[in-house]
């Protein structure tokens, strides 16, 4: 899907990996290479940033698009378990800040030099990253009960 | 052209819990010219609570939506006397309408707090009454009566506004027979 | 005097940090807006969010693929179909799953719809905003919400329900039009139409309205790329970016229609391209109806076991050009019946976070004028 | 006839005749409101309560306001608090007691009721900002200082436009203001009727906060102003009050301007004076359900770039043309 040739450019420059929807790079390229997308390339558009839990690490995927082109390109990082931090592109993408914010808050993935790290969907005192797969689902906190007996699903 | 009316729906005659002198009062004595009605005052004051049901401006999701429907000019709740009003000291009903997550929960006991006796609650939609399908999800408090006692649940996914307004004439009989749950 | 002095807190000297809370007439819903004001100017601006967060995404890891849609449908709740479009889509993209050409432009029937319908709520709560529930904004808002029961009765006609209509399935839809209600939706599009220019002369054409939407909340074209707005925020900076032209879904190919765009990017202009938006919807909603190709509406076997469809393992990002914005869902699946993770792209979401950078600056009446023209939805934002 | 009011007892009597007349009066003006609202939004507005159309509306809002419970915040400052309301409705009420209802029939014939009249329709404005500022509410308190605002503003040129009247009459009574108007109203007179007209129903707009200038209690914004915190009786005070300030201007506009109690012999003089009032408050409702509400600068800039000026030229053409005869 993503444009071949700016592809084969971030090859060159990063040590990164294509996937079905974009390029896959190591945490420390993350900035530099947004950096290089958003003004050599020209994708000046910020699309999304997600988290996905995988069994051996996260993954941050920030979405960016040429709005010239329409090409949509995803930049995949992965973050290891144990200590999950990872540069916040929040002063390369302004859209960024509150993206990054809520995979802190659901996913507990930290983003260094963040202008305002808290949590911005969960109330602030909240403990626990639902997102988690280890995280229950019905898990009881201020007026929510515990599940009844032959209530829990 | 546009302006075309649409049916109107709901009571047009007096609805069965009162309306006309007749239904409020224990006694009418009519002669020419005039005529007397005689009833306890706590029949004249519920009539008068009844009739005059301010909402609080309070919607949180898609029963907000149908709720605003219902306010609007088609279904009109100001037929039974009933104006929005957005400060929660000035209005008797508060009509929870849509998901009760629990950041929100607090705010809702504050609110419900803040407003003068007698109060009531209808509680619009089945997220506001169990949960409905978000009823395990961390994030959501199973029904609004975990919040604040209920006095009418209205059912739906968003309710209509038809239910609505047979939820509001539920509310308006149960405060004509004089007892309610929020006191 | 009765009970101890009551200890407020001010941040800084001069300054009242005013709440704008969860509950108030005039926020769309359950947003919380701190603002910090010296007079009556704005000094800054702090959203507060997550007062609507249902978990949708945590909620959608335990139920299968076919049981998710109708739970979008309650997230963007103006355009609930638009939701339940961007989902199928992506499982279709997916799961490389055909679907017949009747039920794509069925889907961009009801969208067209929703659309007109969403703006109209808009135009009222706009109206709210800037005239308040005792004054002129009422009758605006009473007016919209006419023209939109007429279109929530045809719906209801058409779906069974006004409008979370369940009308998306994976591999197709789930109603089809036949000849009455194509003529009753042709009608209903002419009454639409007429009544339009009424509304018109109660909020654009008077001087009040524009005096108090011009040069309010001015967006620039890089803030808007920057923060990555969308939809007619967008539009109304000057970036004429439409999902349905930039990567047509649906019946969008086919379909000949032109991106509304301004480039003045304040509220009136966002006022504008909503407006305009409106009739270029009526428009396509009467071509669709013209050139509706035959066949059946829905192309996979019937489904016995909600939990029989497994998608290959993948991933994938398809979006929908929602009344708000791109609204998209990229979904990473395992191969089994349930995604693995499923992350909804809000439109609202992303033009909400520019108000943080639009409100300083302006009075406490600017704030509810420019959140009017964000059309924020707080079921998107939060999901 | 005024002889009979003299005395403790006259008086008393006479002020429960006021209030009472007055209060019902008001009472079912709002039901008008609401019906009158109802109309242009394409509704029915109050049916079901009173079953022809909703008249028993008005009792109903008030009963209940009358057993609701009465809250008074602990951090408000009590005696503001309590003091607010009333500061808003007794002027109000009390200047009903100045308009003339028929030939030598006003309750208080003052040679200087008109200056009496336009002196309490401030004080209104007092008890509006003692309540925003007493109830200790942000809101409330923002709605106070916005009021101090507008009425600073708008106070100037009503005053002004009032003058053109009493000009043209040769005193301030309000008597012999609808006297001089026995030949030709007073908003007859070509350029200078009109507009002092127009510019007092401007100011009567952002004294009683009806839509286009109703920046002191926009609920959009500042939820419900100075009346955040005032719930049952308290809140039905302000209701009442709100609706007895925009009516004693219409009364006041229907005497100064439109002869008060002149009209054709058939109707007797205060039919015609409360006519006239409805009239023009049918005529506020009109513009208030119609128009957006104006930002509190563009208000003020209105007020001061051209009320101001447009109705100091007026009282120039009228002195002038006044002295010329």
């Amino acid at each position: 899907m993503p444009a071949p040739e700016v592809v084969a450019a971030l090859r060159t420059r990063f040590s990164a990996t294509p996937f079905a929807l974009g390029v896959e790079l190591p945490a420390t390229e993350l900035l530099t290479a947004l950096r290089a997308l958003r003004d050599a390339h020209g994708y000046r558009y910020y699309v999304l940033g997600t988290g996905t839990e995988r069994e051996t690490a996260f993954e941050v995927l920030h979405a960016v698009r040429n709005l010239e082109s329409g090409d949509t390109l995803f930049v995949k990082v992965a973050v290891p378990k144990d200590a999950p931090e990872v540069d916040s592109i929040a002063f390369v993408y302004a859209g960024a800040e509150w993206q990054e914010r809520e995979i802190w808050d659901l996913f507990g993935v930290g983003f260094k030099a963040h202008p305002d790290l808290r949590r911005i969907l969960m109330p602030d005192d909240y403990p626990g990253h639902p997102l988690r797969k280890s995280f229950a689902m019905d898990t009881p906190w201020g007026y929510r009960p515990a599940p009844a007996p032959e209530d829990a699903s | 052209m546009a302006g075309e009316t649409l049916p109107i729906v709901g009571q047009t005659t007096a609805p069965a819990g009162g309306g006309t002198l007749e239904d409020i009062a224990e006694e009418v004595v009519r002669f020419p010219g005039g005529g007397i009605a005689l009833l306890r005052t706590d029949a004249l004051f519920h009539w008068a609570q009844k009739s005059s049901m301010w909402p609080l401006t309070f919607g949180l999701a898609c029963c907000a939506i149908e709720m605003m429907a219902t306010f609007a000019g088609r279904y009109d709740l100001d037929r039974f006397g009933m104006i929005l009003r957005p400060t929660p000291r000035q209005s008797d009903l508060m009509i929870i309408a849509g998901t009760v997550t629990i950041k929100m929960a607090p705010r809702i006991r504050t609110l419900y707090d803040q407003m003068a006796h007698p109060k009531w609650v209808i509680s619009m939609g089945s997220c506001a009454n169990s949960g409905d399908h978000y009823r395990n999800v961390y994030s959501v408090v199973p029904g609004v009566d975990h919040v604040i006692p209920v006095d009418i649940y209205v059912a739906g996914c968003p309710p209509t506004p038809e239910a609505l307004l047979e939820g509001v004439f539920a509310l308006q009989r149960k405060v004509m027979e004089g007892n309610r749950a929020g006191a | 005097m009765s009970g101890g002095p009551i200890e407020v807190v001010e941040r800084e000297f001069g300054e009242l940090a005013l709440n704008m809370g969860p509950q108030h007439p005039s926020t769309h819903g359950v947003l919380r807006l701190i603002l910090h004001l010296s007079g009556e100017t704005v000094i800054k601006a702090v959203p507060v969010i997550g007062y609507l967060h249902r978990g949708v995404e945590k909620l959608s890891e335990h139920l299968t693929y076919d049981q998710l849609a109708p739970v979008y449908e309650r997230d963007d709740y103006l355009a609930p179909t638009a939701n339940s479009n961007a989902y199928v889509l992506a499982v279709e993209r997916l799961g490389a799953i055909a679907v017949p050409r009747r039920a794509q432009w069925l889907r961009a029937f009801v969208s067209e719809w929703q659309r007109v319908s969403s703006h109209l709520v808009w135009l009222g709560t706009l109206g709210l905003d800037l005239g308040g529930a005792l004054g002129g904004g009422t009758t605006l808002y009473m007016y919209c919400f006419r023209e939109r029961e007429k279109i929530l009765d045809f719906l209801e006609e058409l779906t069974g329900t006004r409008f979370h209509t369940n009308f998306n399935l994976i591999g197709g839809a789930r109603y089809d039009l036949d000849a009455a209600m194509a003529d009753k939706s042709n009608a209903l599009a002419a009454s639409v139409e007429a009544a339009l220019p009424e509304l018109w002369s109660m909020s654009g054409g008077n001087p009040i309205f524009s005096e108090r939407t011009r040069s309010v909340g001015t967006i620039s074209k890089d803030l808007a790329m920057g923060v990555g707005v969308t939809g007619p925020t967008l539009r109304a900076s000057g970036i004429a970016y439409d999902v349905r032209k930039a990567a047509p879904y649906d019946a969008y190919a086919e379909l000949p229609f032109d991106v509304i765009s301004r480039t003045a990017g304040d509220a009136e202009a966002r006022f504008q391209v909503r407006m305009d938006e409106i009739r270029v919807s009526l428009k396509l909603v009467r071509s669709i109806v013209d050139g509706l190709p035959a066949g059946p509406i829905f192309a996979r076997k019937p489904l016995k076991n909600p939990k029989a469809t497994k998608i290959p393992s993948g991933e994938v990002y398809a979006a929908v050009e929602s009344p708000r914005g791109e609204l998209g869902f990229h979904i990473v699946s395992d191969g089994s019946a349930k995604p693995l993770r499923l992350k909804i792209n809000a439109p609202s979401f992303k033009n909400l976070q520019v108000v943080t950078h639009i409100l300083p600056g302006g009075l406490v009446a600017d704030v509810v004028a420019t959140l009017g023209s964000l059309d924020p939805v707080l079921g998107d934002v939060d999901r | 006839m005024s002889a009979l009011f003299t005395g403790w007892t006259g008086a008393l009597a006479l002020s429960t005749v006021v209030i009472g007349v007055a209060m019902t009066f008001v009472a079912y003006m709002t039901w008008l409101e609401r019906k009158v609202a109802a109309r242009m939004q394409n509704r029915i507005g109050p049916y079901e309560v009173g079953f022809p159309h909703g008249w028993l509306q008005p009792l109903a809002d008030v009963l209940k306001l009358l057993v609701k419970e009465d809250i008074t915040p602990r951090a408000a400052d009590p005696l503001l608090y309590n003091l607010g309301p009333l500061l808003v409705v007794v002027p109000a009420l009390v200047g009903f007691a100045f308009l003339p209802l028929g030939k030598g029939l006003a309750i208080v014939d003052h040679p200087y009721s008109f200056l009496f009249f336009t002196a309490l329709a401030s004080l209104t404005l007092l008890g509006i900002f003692a309540a925003g500022w007493a109830s200790n509410n942000k809101y409330a308190l923002l709605s106070a200082l916005r009021m101090v605002a507008m009425a600073a503003s708008y106070e100037v040129p009503m005053i002004l436009a009032l003058l053109i009247p009493a000009l043209l009459a040769g005193s301030f009574q309000l008597t012999a203001v609808v006297e001089a108007q026995r030949g030709l109203w007073f908003i007859g007179y070509p350029l200078v009727g009109q507009l002092a007209f127009g510019i007092f129903l401007l100011c009567a707009l952002a004294e009683g906060n009806k839509s286009p200038l109703d920046i002191l209690d926009a609920e959009s914004e500042l939820v419900a102003a100075y009346n955040v915190e005032y719930s049952g009786i308290k809140f039905a005070l302000f209701y009442a009050g709100e609706y007895a300030h925009t009516l004693a201007l219409c009364g006041l506009a229907a005497t100064v301007f439109f002869g008060g109690y002149l009209g054709p012999a058939f109707l007797p003089g205060f039919v015609w004076l409360t006519g006239k009032c409805v009239v023009l408050f049918v005529l506020i409702l009109w513009i208030r359900w119609s128009l957006m509400r104006m930002r509190i600068d563009q208000a003020i800039r209105i007020n001061w770039m051209f009320l101001l000026p447009a109705s100091l030229a007026n009282l120039l053409i009228a002195a002038s043309w006044v002295v010329r005869d």
